[in-house]
């Protein structure tokens, strides 16, 4: 059984640090580990050519843990992992925060790589979360995409 | 039946309310919560029934959650 | 320009601690930076269905260095990412013991992703390291591989 | 001219010693050391001239590090 932890948060987080406790607790026994993939998001302070000066995360409480999970679910069937930590902020991010983390741990590297990377690629298009941003002059827009609804 | 729904992001803001509830006997998917709804969603809109993603032909049930809200932006 | 840092060091490290520093030292100003992909390699305590108590690891002083920063070189002209951070362990390594850091930050993911990956496989099939391992049963081996000279 | 040699890994163990100098006038590739080398290689043995990947064709010149070793197994 995967070791599978998912957070929403609206606290500034380290990843570092999550990361270190997260091996501390679910893994420091585990000696069959060979690999560890992470793939972590920042808030960047530019966005279509304007400055953006905060942003803030919405989700939809309840479904958006879920549809991670479903989407953990879905991947690790394929590339087994022996755990999957994802972590999310919400609320008022700055740039250079860290919004998004998502590590796979398994025995052998293909497993973690192939599966950090769809799993994060699966929260993106599938997750609800929206993003709104604050321009440096003063403008507050939408971030705008295309997603569609995941056919089962 | 009775239905709660819900709005997120820009369509909350639209809504200018985020949650009301729908009562009607002449409801049996989630199309003919879209049809009966006073204003139009953008096309792109995405559904989800008690918290799982969902479509227009989705049947409904007495107490469902139905969520309406913009293509995702998390990451 | 981006930052390349190569480092090949006999003294245990925490991953997590050296991606804190480095991106304190070299990254804190850097709000452009959108994605950040790591990859980490441990000791395992089996190998070929057999339990391993310590693992050695030899270098080619210079060699290593050098082919490493080529091979980052070769990655990053085709996705060129903002910084580079590989950390190698050698001399002895416990099982849990990280053996290998892959680090790579760019401003959207898709850059970071793959320089990561094919950094970290470009590393294992032509960095010249070279792992000995001592049994539980007391026989000492050399992991055997068929890595070719990359033909330039 | 005069080359230096050194050996890693199981075939530093093999040979005895790391490092050797080697001299001689009938040198002008790494084809010719390895013809000249008391011990044969293994089959998969890689090559490199001054910490560079290198070839038995590979062409040298007085005062070169010719390195041999087995197939690497870093990461």
């Amino acid at each position: 059984m995967a070791t599978i932890l998912i957070r929403i948060d609206s606290t500034p987080i380290s990843a570092w640090q999550l990361l270190d406790q997260f091996e501390q607790e679910h893994l420091a026994d585990n000696k069959l580990i060979g690999a560890c993939s992470v793939f972590t998001g920042k808030m960047r302070s530019s966005n279509q050519d304007d400055e953006v000066v905060t942003m803030t995360l919405e989700h939809y409480p309840g479904m958006t843990e879920q549809q991670i999970r479903t989407q953990v679910d879905a991947v690790i069937s394929e590339h087994p992992v022996d755990a999957c930590l994802i972590h999310h902020r919400v609320g008022e991010v700055k740039p250079g925060e860290t919004l998004v983390l998502c590590a796979t741990w398994s025995a052998h590297r293909a497993q973690s790589f192939r599966a950090c990377e769809e799993i994060f690629e699966g929260l993106k298009s599938t997750a609800p979360f929206w993003k709104k941003e604050t321009l440096k002059n003063g403008d507050i827009r939408w971030v705008e995409t295309n997603t569609k609804n995941p056919r089962p | 039946m009775t239905i709660t729904i819900k709005y997120f992001a820009s369509l909350r803001e639209a809504q200018g309310v985020a949650e009301r509830t729908f009562n009607s006997s002449e409801v049996t998917t989630v199309a003919d919560i879209i049809a009966q709804h006073e204003m139009a969603f953008p096309e792109n809109t995405l559904i989800s029934v008690n918290q799982v993603y969902a479509y227009p032909e989705t049947t409904l049930s007495s107490g469902d959650e139905v969520a309406f809200f913009p293509p995702v932006t998390g990451g």
